[in-house]
């Protein structure tokens, strides 16, 4: 059953050192506050994979040292800009870097979603991706059937997966809405940490107009209510995204020493404010 | 470029790239994540044919018809329904290649960029793939990529119903032969010239005896950018639509 | 674009004979007025796929002789018991069947959809099914990592697809709710038939609320009102499967002779009355 | 069976599958269409255990859980999130191997049945598949089934994590021990014998010299049967709920 915790922190707790954590795209329903408290209690060592472009979540994470490695298809602050502390990081070696492609990461992680070892993807070939990546297997058509060549991607489980929603009700369903790559991460990853504006109490199951959008609490292992939780990014539908913040990010965290004070006003001192 | 034209960079290259979106055979465009210049030229051909091709852009919210979340866009242009995409890069190179990734020797880079994004998959499933990079310079028009995110070309036992068919940039329209492997000059930005174009690519290109003008913008689409097809821009792309097309969102 | 067309039998036209025609499962959306309506233009030599069940859909195509093959997990009349012409027709050597199960029907669809000529699916292995298909081909772990031997199942496109919804909007959005297999055949279809309860002017698109269970204009060719279109079957939330008229047909159907009476009454006196 | 037991033969299959469910490692129990006694065993053993396990009926509404379409169950079950499934079968042999799709020799059966549904996955990656089959007749338990839709056991190379661990029927209970490949008796019902077992049984079991009774239905769960979960069953099974445990929809 999922659990229903107190606090962010709760949550935060839940993801281990060197975990294998995916991460939403910036525009679908990031747990920022989730990322800020992973942030405080000082998570080492993350595995992250971003499904598929990471943005400020992962780069915030990149510069804060919780991270060893990155597998994603790009990380990028958008209309901001380059991720600085991404980008940083990988030239100075202080992250290794797995790089991708969009559909790959969907496909590994449907792969698992299947309980298939690997699934089949096309293109890619002859992109200096694929030779970096000796974990993905060139093959001739395995049919036998003159459909030439084709990229086989193996699966990816997370070991935690990280959402933030609108809504979501006591029995642990969790309203996705057409965000339908968030139900792909739940179906694949061992462990699904769940943020919410607020949990209702009537069922989103109880009418197939709610149904439609929701994830089963099946694959919801423990969730917390935060309110504004995707801010500085938007939610569809419920907030906007908070332009002037998203370029303050963009403009500060160019150095370390700026990053640092971003940090220290919207981590670490701006939420042990908002927490009294 | 526009000088004391008329109109602006932005304006030109849109009303560019549209002529190239504009056959028969196009039902469908799909746009990526930033990408307004694209976004908006195919904005007003879908305004000038009267609904057809259909656009997608993916971070819109009027213009996304997405519903199958991420993943949909790739699988719809596996399917073939995506009959146009855009692609830019870091570098490119002669034979077509894209780099996104970064520049210097990969793993080590020395300056780490974004990365591939759905190129290494896009570029061979949507037929008409339009490169767009409107920074003309030898930094970007490379003689070999750093880092191939997408190859231009592929071998024969590659299943490849799709790839590069133009570049678009600040001087020329350049068209891509998969055949011959190699790009053509088809016409260049008024006020620009050929050595310019020649002088500022790191490769080889096809350049006919005769190479035509590319076209000044029509004035019934200025008009259309910056009215009703500009607020459209503007429920995507607020900033652009603002500062490029005076449109308010 | 969409068309939308103005009567059942405009959209019964557009299914070919020889057509491999893919049909929702028992409990989704089926477009019974519009078989009907296939039955009545006297549609030859179809190929049916059942998605992945079949029931009184393809019960009455098979026994009505418009079929010419059945690729299906099972076809069934559910409570109600064996689904007979469908019985008959293979023990009397009139229709071929060409045998799979659930997830296997999904995943060819999968394939379509994702543009790749397989997938693999666990399982299988050892069940006469594997034996029996020899488009399915059963190969030792491609990536060579010890995971054992897997099918490979091959991707299946269908010519056309057909289903029945509560509403649809006139930018062609079709409601599909929680029943997503719908989206799969959708994107895997070359052509999808639509009937919809009733036919709204504001897009489904408009809020994510509605999004969340629309399936894209994008992938419907032609949509016909059709009101009542799933009866006898049940439209969740709309209307309750007519369980006496199924018992009905479940014991009519057992007899050749009661099968051409149910026929006449409610596919051609039955319609011909209705539209007059 | 019941004879003048006060329950039912239903109430006694209920009872009896529900001892099976309820171990501690059960999280999820997953029931297919169509099947009123497992769904009941299961919505019995989530009420005695407070909420625990999950019970998804496939085509309930309050009870299904799945929003993903129609291959949600057999994706979940892939994914290891489902511990307990029913089989069935028009015939079943002494490997456990179950054939639902015809009689005769296929493809030319003599009777035909729907087919093999899921049965072909679900039986290898579901760790504890209950087979269901009330009739115990050598009709149905046959030396060798026509037609494998599932087979009972797997080569060492064939990932296999679930399979076969009880059969159920009016007769008895039997487990099923995929390392030597049989069945065992593990107990009779009430007012039948071994002897009428092996009879109506086509193929060799493993009789221990000592076989139990199965146990009659407690009257506490009797009691729940026929109020709060006989409520729940007829949500998804009024017909049955009506007739097998006189509860009203």
């Amino acid at each position: 059953m999922t659990e229903i915790l107190g606090s962010l922190d709760d949550l935060a707790a839940r993801v281990p050192d060197g975990a294998l954590l995916a991460l939403p795209p910036e525009y679908s329903f990031v747990p920022m506050a989730l990322i800020r408290a992973l942030i405080r209690r000082g998570a080492k060592d993350l595995h992250i994979l971003t499904v598929p472009i990471g943005g400020m979540a992962a780069d915030m994470l990149i510069g804060a040292g919780c991270v060893k490695r990155v597998e994603c298809a790009a990380v990028t602050l958008g209309e901001v800009g380059l991720a600085p502390r991404f980008s940083a990081a990988v030239e100075q070696g202080r992250v290794e870097v797995i790089d991708s492609t969009c559909p790959a990461v969907h496909t590994a992680l449907q792969a698992t979603e299947k309980g298939v070892p690997f699934m089949p993807l096309g293109g890619l070939i002859g992109s200096d991706i694929v030779k970096q990546r000796n974990d993905w297997k060139v093959v001739d058509d395995p049919l036998g059937r003159g459909n030439g060549k084709i990229v086989l991607i193996p699966a990816i489980q997370p070991d935690v997966a990280v959402i933030h929603s609108p809504l979501a009700d006591r029995d642990g369903n969790v309203w996705i809405g057409r965000r339908r790559e968030l139900a792909t991460i739940a179906h694949a990853a061992r462990t699904l940490l769940v943020t919410v504006e607020r949990v209702q109490n009537e069922s989103l199951l109880a009418s197939e107009a709610t149904a439609a959008g929701a994830l089963p609490g099946l694959y919801v292992s423990a969730l917390a209510e935060a309110p504004m939780g995707a801010k500085p990014l938007g939610l569809v539908e419920h907030y906007e995204p908070d332009h002037d913040e998203l370029a303050c990010y963009g403009r500060e965290a160019r150095s370390e020493q700026g990053f640092r004070a971003y940090l220290e006003r919207t981590v670490f001192a701006g939420t042990r404010a908002a927490a009294e | 470029m526009s000088g004391d034209a008329d109109y602006s960079d932005a304006e030109f290259l849109i009303t560019t790239v549209a002529r190239l979106i504009e056959t028969p055979d196009v039902r469908h465009v799909a746009v990526g994540a930033a990408s307004p210049i694209p976004g908006a030229a195919a904005l007003l051909v879908r305004k000038l044919k009267g609904g057809t091709p259909r656009v997608s852009l993916i971070h819109g919210k009027a213009t996304n018809p997405f519903t199958d979340g991420g993943r949909e866009i790739f699988d719809c242009a596996g399917q073939g329904r995506v009959d146009v995409f855009f692609l830019g890069g870091v570098q490119i190179d002669g034979e077509a290649n894209i780099n996104l990734v970064g520049t210097g020797d990969y793993p080590k880079v020395d300056k780490r960029f974004p990365g591939s994004f759905g190129s290494a998959y896009m570029y061979f499933v949507v037929p008409k793939v339009i490169l767009f990079r409107p920074e003309h310079t030898r930094r970007v028009f490379v003689p070999k990529v750093d880092f191939v995110s997408a190859p231009g070309l592929s071998a024969p036992d590659v299943r490849r119903p799709g790839g590069p068919k133009y570049l678009v940039t600040e001087l020329c329209v350049m068209s891509f032969d998969a055949g011959r492997g190699r790009f053509r000059l088809e016409s260049v930005t008024p006020g620009r010239t050929v050595e310019e174009v020649r002088d500022n690519t790191g490769f080889e290109i096809e350049i006919p005896d005769r190479v035509a003008k590319t076209l000044a913008p029509e004035p019934e689409r200025l008009a259309l950018l910056r009215s009703s097809v500009g607020r459209e821009i503007a429920d995507v792309y607020p900033g652009f639509a603002r500062d490029m097309l005076g449109v308010a969102a």
